[in-house]
């Protein structure tokens, strides 16, 4: 016989060192992002104590809503190995065309107000998936394409006009104000569609197959998985919830133009790299990427408390975006150098012979 | 096959037809299209996009790209700004926004070639941080009172002639950096670098070094931007040139460059520079409002990425018959033609294009 | 010796059986009325030298070539297979070396992808993992099925290939040269898996550079040559040496052998050089006019020393004298400004631009010595050297400006060897440089080495091919593990013994177990 | 090969039909016609629709056309652009508002050099740029009645925090130094300015921005918001935190049509600006008679409009500038009437 069937050569046991090692490399990501989270917030609490108040937590929660929602849907992008440049433009142009709809109708139709922003999203996603996914046009130009598109197409519709509190309904700018035990509509739908998509990237086979897509496109390609159908999925879903801000943008500002949302897309793109997802796809989580995002909305709140001049917070974005991604690269060179480290252990048979641990 | 190999080939071809094609067209526009001083002027008002694309052309032929290009430009405008104000002679401060410049690209350079980041996360971040830098030095200030002399390269003409200061840097720098690409060493390697870095490398190629100098380089160009753009504005302000990016990646990428690296002129690169600067002009003398003419770049940039896009998907699809693959090993010993060596076969495979 | 009585090999039916099967490339016949039977629970050895058709066999069976001729059953009934889905559907599942998997997910789901265990519309992770702990423990393997896939070794990302496939229900597995890449412990441990897999029933098809497991593994074996099968035979009637003899067989052709040359002075010294994660202790001298041969299996640590004398990956120990000085190369120009030449293996990804011309490809490396001032490119001497060298090399194409992806593999590597002789190398190191070219073109080659050599230079011939090395190397060491396990000179080589030491022949590492195998 | 240069030859040829079919040399006359440009700092912002309201009135009295121009975000470099066209186009009139205030200058005089008439409105550039300057109410005159005002609500005393738009906006930095210097009178020597931030015309950062406001400053008692689509966002961000209807007083400048309703709940308690509407008016005329040689544009020389919608005479100051009227305080009566 071959094997000296009794003992089982090697071991990985989760319960051993390694295994443990390992897992708490890989859930340093979102747990280092709560750490610099409560970090900022402590620092920024000690030095102005009223970041705590619940009219600003609030408000900042609201600030980190629109960019989070914008945020899921560039998360998943990413994780398959895209981009998409065009979210600003979309958001301003599905908030333009809903609220010129609302305009006339001081009694609301508040839902016929959500399908139309969503299906303006949508469709302009489309647009983005057909390039992309269909005519194969790499993803980083095809969205800066589009962004130049969508915005200059906005700004023709709106033809200058600002659409505003005072014409809009009432019912409408409600929707910004309204609490359900006490917190914000706005801040629960946020809440709601991270858990949603976090549970959708993580506990649907079409969530997996986007990490599989961005993780390794031709092992996807063996495995049956659809590249095209992927990668317009993302698009269309980004598109879409982009659609849904637009809508929710003008109920909370109270004013909408054809150049709102300007630099939104570096914003959520800092966030999602931020939060965790791999630029290179098929790795980091959607809750990492709202994490981010919540992170950027109390680094901004915290630059004004702190009374840090307010010509600094580019200074510190990009400061943070620069960290963050080294940091993450330390770490992965980190994971693989232990991993060669054991390898070699193991190879020169010092380690090789490890005996399971039981489960 | 080889007529859509051909038709990329002559991509720059193409542009120069649509070049004369925008002429054709500003003359039906406006009677004042086809006038020395609105050539001039059109031409004048391109110059800082134009130089700062020399670079990012070479920068994307190695398979890289810089999204933090205008950031340099409104960093080195801040700088100029302050030395003004500061009361240093605009010669003195000249090559200090020159080094600004530089040590900016070399942030980046050194990220992306020694710290192994992906390109486009680092410029990402380096474009919000250098944009920050500059409002932290300028604030709220637009420094203004540059010398006469100093305001001509932006905007005066030389002599009496039509022709603009800046275009003269521009035509000196083009010529440079055509030469330097397609007639020298150093171009040859970025080419090499673009289509296969491992072979590169294996041909002594010192990849980072070089990846590292092109970001240098394109920070220095971004300073000659700035100080063109600076003299043009007549005024150093902390937004100086924000979304420049765009405009010159879509003037690259236009200019038949292929986003992924490897291919593409400095011809294809100028000429797509002065179509749209023509386009631009041309439409805004038609009386078309600005953000038609964004839709209209935003569409020529989608049209030209389609037109590249359908004719990788013709090579790809050629390369499943064993044919134009790129960076895919052709397994032509099990595939294919076993007895490739033989002169026959070649003029077999030679005939068949 | 193993599972079944020999006698039980005439009584199982096949599952899946191929009848005179033969395949061609344009004119050539890479497989020759093939027979061959895989039968559950059963290893069926696949044995035979570079070339021999081993790996078209594979792909026939992974769906990826049709064959010309013959017919394909399937228990009984005839089959086609077009495509890998269509492979998957008959229950055929290949094993690559290097396994398609996703990096970044874990092991479970690498196992389920596209087809994860499901409860309530939502995938039970829980119960996928499980599942792929047990179809992992039944194979008695024990990784941690949520590690993600990037930080396994490829040993274990094969086992996840093989459970993976076990868990499509495939009742037969190829393993296309699964031990080529693996360590020797890792090794033994994929035997335990195949053991425990023809308990389970599973037929397998196992192809291997390494006779000892060849013939340890398989309960039947067939040889190939040329494309024919020379022999099938139950493995216990085989032993190493008639086994190589059926592989090399009595007469190979040699390909213009090299001529004799005055071999001088020692030009390289290397020792005790160790690196790479698993050279140690390498040693060799290398004198002008002779041609050293590095002969070893893929991943014995023959490209390794190259690449560390070419200065691409530095060395962690040991010494390199060059014309007895010390030698510090930290990168290849360092290792050209020594007269150091390596053409590499990957023709494609570290050899030629493809998108390049000839000319560009050929003056790479010695383009600074057409440049004058400023760096400019002297085209008219530069398209006069590379016309020159190309001519030189025979190199057939329409002329120096034709792209080099346009030309056939033979043309590519006599552009990439004009490549690498133009900056006049003393010392040239060639890393497979026939590998996947056509005869007429590999005996050019040969011929242009053997001239090389006459005229004084020191070369070092890497390759897996028995009669290459030995119609041209005047000294053969042999890699193993990253080692050098023996020596040969031209006078005393003997191809069995070359082949043996190559393929871990020698105290049974298989038996003794871990750690054994090194010398 | 030869079917490539066939499709380039029908490329051009159909290119050049294009163009010949599309009015190649056609009618241009409109130098014939005097025609207006108006160069704003940006197309999204309603204010300038009522600059250009105004102006067309004018039009409508005394011949000609006036028609809008400028970028969608604020820049000076769109603008030099713009004026670069307009002067190829050798329109007659060129009125400017400018981004900023230098960089316009080398444009305006190039576009004089090619013969158009060049003057600034809304905003001025550098002397040296325009002949004259049409003034919609004095700077001093805007900053001062936005701290008169607003100390009169805030009852003389208390913290006051500035949300400005772009920091580098000429304008608003001069309104906002004549407000901080009007509050370092006597009247007001019980009210500070504690903080001054940037909104960047962005409704989202200036809504952001009042709201760390009111956190940093929990005992503020007034904002000075003097930018118009900061306006509303931030009166929204006074709302959303509980602090509007006048909790925190509010002063700003904006157009009614987006902003009136926040003065109509309280939250705005100053709401001011000046009649766009007539600017654009009185600037029209100005840009007329000088183009028609009626004036000069020096110091000193005047105009007289007798019949028209704002009759009376027109005087350019010695500093160069046309003023307009003053600052016009909207109320819940009188807003009705100022529909832009």
């Amino acid at each position: 016989m071959i094997t000296s069937s009794e003992t089982p050569t090697r071991s990985r046991q989760s319960g051993g060192a390694w295994g443990g090692f390992a897992d708490r490399i890989l859930r340093v990501r979102e747990l280092g992002l709560v750490v610099v989270l409560l970090l900022i917030c402590t620092i920024v609490t000690a030095r102005a104590p009223r970041f705590l108040d619940g009219p600003n937590l609030e408000q900042v929660a609201l600030s980190a809503t629109l960019v989070c929602i914008v945020a899921l849907g560039q998360a998943l992008v990413i994780i398959a190995r895209q981009i998409d440049l065009s979210v600003g433009a979309i958001v301003a142009m599905s908030a333009f065309v809903t609220a010129s709809w609302l305009e006339g109708r001081p009694d609301g139709g508040i839902l016929t107000a959500f399908l139309i922003g969503c299906g303006v999203g949508a469709a302009l996603g489309t647009g983005n998936a057909l390039l992309v996914a269909v005519a194969r046009i790499p993803a980083v130009v095809a969205t800066l394409g589009t962004l130049a598109i969508y915005r200059g197409a906005a700004i023709v519709i709106a033809r200058g006009r600002q659409i505003s509190a005072t014409v809009l309904p009432e019912s409408y700018q409600e929707v910004a104000q309204l609490h359900i035990a006490g917190v914000p509509l706005l801040v629960w739908l946020a809440l709601l569609l991270t858990l949603f998509f976090s549970w959708m990237a993580r506990y649907t086979r079409l969530g997996r197959n986007l990490y599989a897509l961005g993780s390794s496109p031709q092992s996807a390609r063996v495995a049956g998985i659809s590249e095209t159908r992927g990668i317009a999925f993302v698009f269309i879903l980004s598109g879409l919830l982009c659609g849904f801000v637009g809508v929710l943008w003008g109920a909370r500002f109270g004013t909408v133009d054809a150049v709102i949302a300007r630099g939104l897309n570096l914003e959520v793109i800092s966030a999602v790299v931020v939060g965790g997802v791999s630029i290179f796809g098929g790795s980091g989580s959607v809750y990492g990427a709202a994490l981010g995002a919540v992170i950027f909305a109390v680094l901004q709140n915290g630059v004004q408390l702190l009374r840090i001049n307010q010509f600094w917070l580019d200074a510190v974005v990009g400061m943070a975006i620069l960290g963050t991604v080294v940091f993450y690269m330390l770490l992965a060179r980190r994971v693989e150098r232990a991993e060669r480290e054991w390898r070699r252990l193991a190879t020169l048979g010092r380690t090789g012979l490890r005996v399971a641990a039981d489960r | 096959m080889k007529r859509v190999r051909e038709y990329v080939a002559r991509w720059e071809a193409l542009l120069l037809v649509f070049l004369i094609g925008t002429f054709v067209f500003g003359a039906g526009v406006s009677r004042y299209f086809w006038t020395a001083s609105n050539i001039s002027i059109a031409t004048a008002s391109f110059m800082p996009v134009a130089i700062v694309a020399l670079a990012m052309t070479l920068i994307i032929v190695t398979g890289e790209i810089d999204i933090s290009v205008g950031s340099i430009v409104g960093l080195c405008a801040a700088c100029l700004g302050v030395c003004l104000e500061r009361g240093l002679p605009i010669g003195a401060a000249m090559p200090l926004s020159l080094v600004v410049g530089a040590l900016a690209g070399l942030g980046n350079g050194v990220m992306v070639a020694y710290v192994g980041l992906p390109s486009l996360v680092v410029t990402i971040g380096t474009l919000a941080l250098y944009r920050g830098l500059a409002q932290i030095v300028l604030r709220e200030r637009g420094v203004s009172d540059f010398p006469e002399w100093y305001q001509n390269i932006g905007f005066g003409t030389i002599g009496g002639s039509p022709v603009p200061w800046s275009s003269l840097i521009f035509a000196v720098l083009a010529i440079g950096f055509a030469v330097f690409l397609h007639a020298t060493r150093g171009g040859r390697a970025l080419y090499a670098i673009g289509n296969n870095r491992e072979a590169a490398r294996f041909s002594g190629i010192a990849v980072k070094r070089g990846l590292l100098g092109l970001f240098v380089t394109s920070g220095v160009m971004c300073s000659v931007a700035a100080i063109v753009l600076t003299a043009y504005l007549a005024s150093a302000r902390s937004d100086t040139a924000s979304g420049l990016e765009l405009q010159v990646i879509t003037a690259v990428v236009l200019g038949g460059v292929d986003i992924f690296g490897g291919s593409g002129t400095m011809v294809g690169v100028v000429i797509a520079l002065f179509v749209l600067a023509f386009v631009q002009n041309s439409l805004g003398l038609a009386g078309v409002t600005p953000e038609a003419q964004q839709i209209a770049t935003g569409g020529v940039l989608i049209a030209t990425l389609s037109v590249f896009g359908a004719a990788r998907f013709v090579r790809a699809h050629g390369a499943a018959r064993g044919r134009f693959r790129r960076r895919r090993p052709r397994a032509l010993a099990t595939g294919g033609r076993p007895s490739g060596g033989g002169e026959e076969s070649v003029k077999a495979h030679a005939g068949r294009e | 010796m193993s599972g079944f009585p020999i006698e039980a090999m005439s009584s199982v039916a096949p599952i899946v059986e191929l009848r005179g099967i033969t395949k061609r490339f344009g004119p050539v016949e890479v497989l020759t009325d093939i027979d061959l039977s895989l039968r559950s629970g059963r290893v069926h050895s696949l044995a035979g030298e570079n070339g021999a058709g081993k790996s078209t066999i594979v792909k026939i069976l992974g769906g990826v070539h049709r064959p010309d001729d013959g017919l394909i059953f399937k228990e009984g009934e005839e089959i086609t297979i077009h495509g890998a889905a269509e492979a998957q559907r008959h229950g055929i599942a290949v094993i690559h070396q290097h396994p398609a998997l996703f990096p970044d997910l874990s092991v479970a789901e690498n196992i389920f992808v596209g087809r994860q265990p499901r409860r309530l519309g939502r995938i039970d992770w829980v119960a996928m993992r499980r599942e792929a702990r047990e179809l992992l423990s039944g194979l008695r393997v024990d990784v941690d099925v949520r590690l993600p896939v990037k930080m396994l070794g490829i040993a274990e990302r094969q086992t996840v290939e093989i459970v993976k496939a076990l868990s499509l229900r495939a009742r037969v597995l190829v393993m296309d040269e699964p031990t080529s890449a693996i360590s020797r412990e890792e090794a033994v441990r994929l035997f335990e898996i195949v053991e425990t897999l023809k308990q389970q029933g599973v037929a397998i098809l196992f192809i291997s550079h390494f006779i000892d497991e060849i013939l340890r593994l398989g309960d039947d074996v067939t040889i190939l040559r040329s494309g024919r099968r020379v022999v099938t035979s139950s493995a216990a009637e085989l032993t190493l040496e008639s086994t190589v003899r059926h592989m090399v067989g009595r007469t190979p052709e040699a390909l213009f052998p090299k001529e004799a040359a005055a071999i001088g002075e020692p030009v390289v010294e290397v020792r005790g050089l160790a690196g790479c994660g698993f050279v140690e202790d390498v040693s060799f001298t290398l004198r002008a006019g002779e041609i050293v041969g590095f002969f070893g299996l893929v991943g014995a640590g023959r490209s390794e020393v190259a690449q560390m004398l070419f200065g691409i990956e530095p060395p962690d120990r040991g010494e390199v004298r060059v014309d007895g000085g010390r030698a510090r190369i930290r990168s290849p120009r360092d290792a050209m400004r020594l007269g150091i030449s390596l053409l590499p293996e990957d023709r494609h990804q570290q050899g030629l631009v493809l998108e390049f011309p000839i000319r560009a490809n050929a003056t790479l490396p010695i383009l600074r010595r057409f440049t004058r001032w400023l760096g400019l490119v002297d085209r008219t001497r530069e398209a006069e050297i590379a016309g020159d060298y190309a001519k030189r090399m025979r190199v057939v194409a329409t002329g120096i400006e034709q792209l080099v992806n346009a030309l056939s593999g033979g043309n590519q590597q006599k552009v990439l060897l004009a490549k690498w002789l133009m900056p006049s190398p003393r010392i040239l190191i060639l890393d497979q440089p026939t590998r996947g070219i056509d005869v007429g073109a590999k005996a050019e080659i040969h011929r242009i080495i053997s001239q090389l050599a006459g005229q004084g230079m020191a070369i070092v011939l890497i390759s897996d091919d028995v009669p290459d090395v030995t119609a041209m190397a005047d000294r053969i060491l042999v890699f193993r593990s990253g080692r050098i396990v023996a020596e040969f000179s031209r006078a005393t080589v003997d191809r069995g013994s070359m082949v043996l030491a190559a393929s871990h022949a020698g105290p049974d590492p298989v038996a003794a177990g871990p750690g054994a195998g090194r010398p | 090969m030869g079917r490539n240069v066939r499709v380039l030859v029908v490329l051009a040829a159909s290119i050049a039909a294009a163009m010949l079919a599309s009015d190649f040399g056609g009618s241009h006359g409109a130098a014939a016609d005097f025609e207006l440009a108006m160069v704003i700092k940006e197309t999204t912002n309603p204010y300038y629709n009522a600059t250009l309201a105004g102006a067309k009135i004018a039009a409508e009295e005394i011949g000609g056309t006036a028609k809008n121009y400028g970028p969608t975000q604020s820049s000076a470099q769109a603008q030099i652009e713009i004026i670069n066209n307009l002067a190829e186009r050798r329109v007659a009139a060129i009125a400017v508002a400018p981004s900023d205030p230098n960089a316009v200058v080398p444009a305006m005089k190039r576009a004089q050099k090619l013969g158009s008439k060049v003057i600034t409105f809304d905003a001025d550039s550098a002397p040296a740029g325009r002949p004259f300057f049409v003034n919609q109410a004095t700077t001093e005159s805007v900053g001062k009645f936005g701290a008169g005002k607003l100390a009169e609500v805030m009852s003389y005393k208390g913290k006051v925090a500035i949300v400005s738009a772009q920091p580098t906006a000429a304008n608003q930095n001069a309104w906002i130094a004549a407000f901080r210097e009007e509050l370092k009178k006597p009247p007001y020597t019980s009210m500070q300015v504690v903080d001054e931030v940037y909104g960047y015309d962005n409704e989202q950062k200036a809504f952001d921005l009042t709201v760390a406001l009111t956190t940093k400053y929990p005992d503020l008692a007034g904002i000075y918001a003097p930018t118009c689509p900061g306006l509303p966002a931030v009166a929204r961000a006074l709302e959303s935190v509980n602090k509007g209807k006048g909790a925190v007083k509010l002063a700003g400048m904006c157009v009614p049509s987006i902003t009136a309703k926040y003065m109509l709940d309280g939250t705005i308690s100053v709401f001011y600006l000046w009649d766009p509407v007539k600017l654009g008016y009185i600037t029209y005329y100005a840009a007329k008679y000088f183009a028609d040689g009626k004036i000069q544009g020096k110091p000193g020389d005047s105009f007289t409009i007798k019949e028209g919608k704002w009759p009376g005479t027109y005087k350019v100051l010695p500093n160069g500038e046309i003023v307009t009227g003053g600052p016009l305080q909207y109320t819940p009566a009188n807003y009705k009437q100022h529909e832009y």
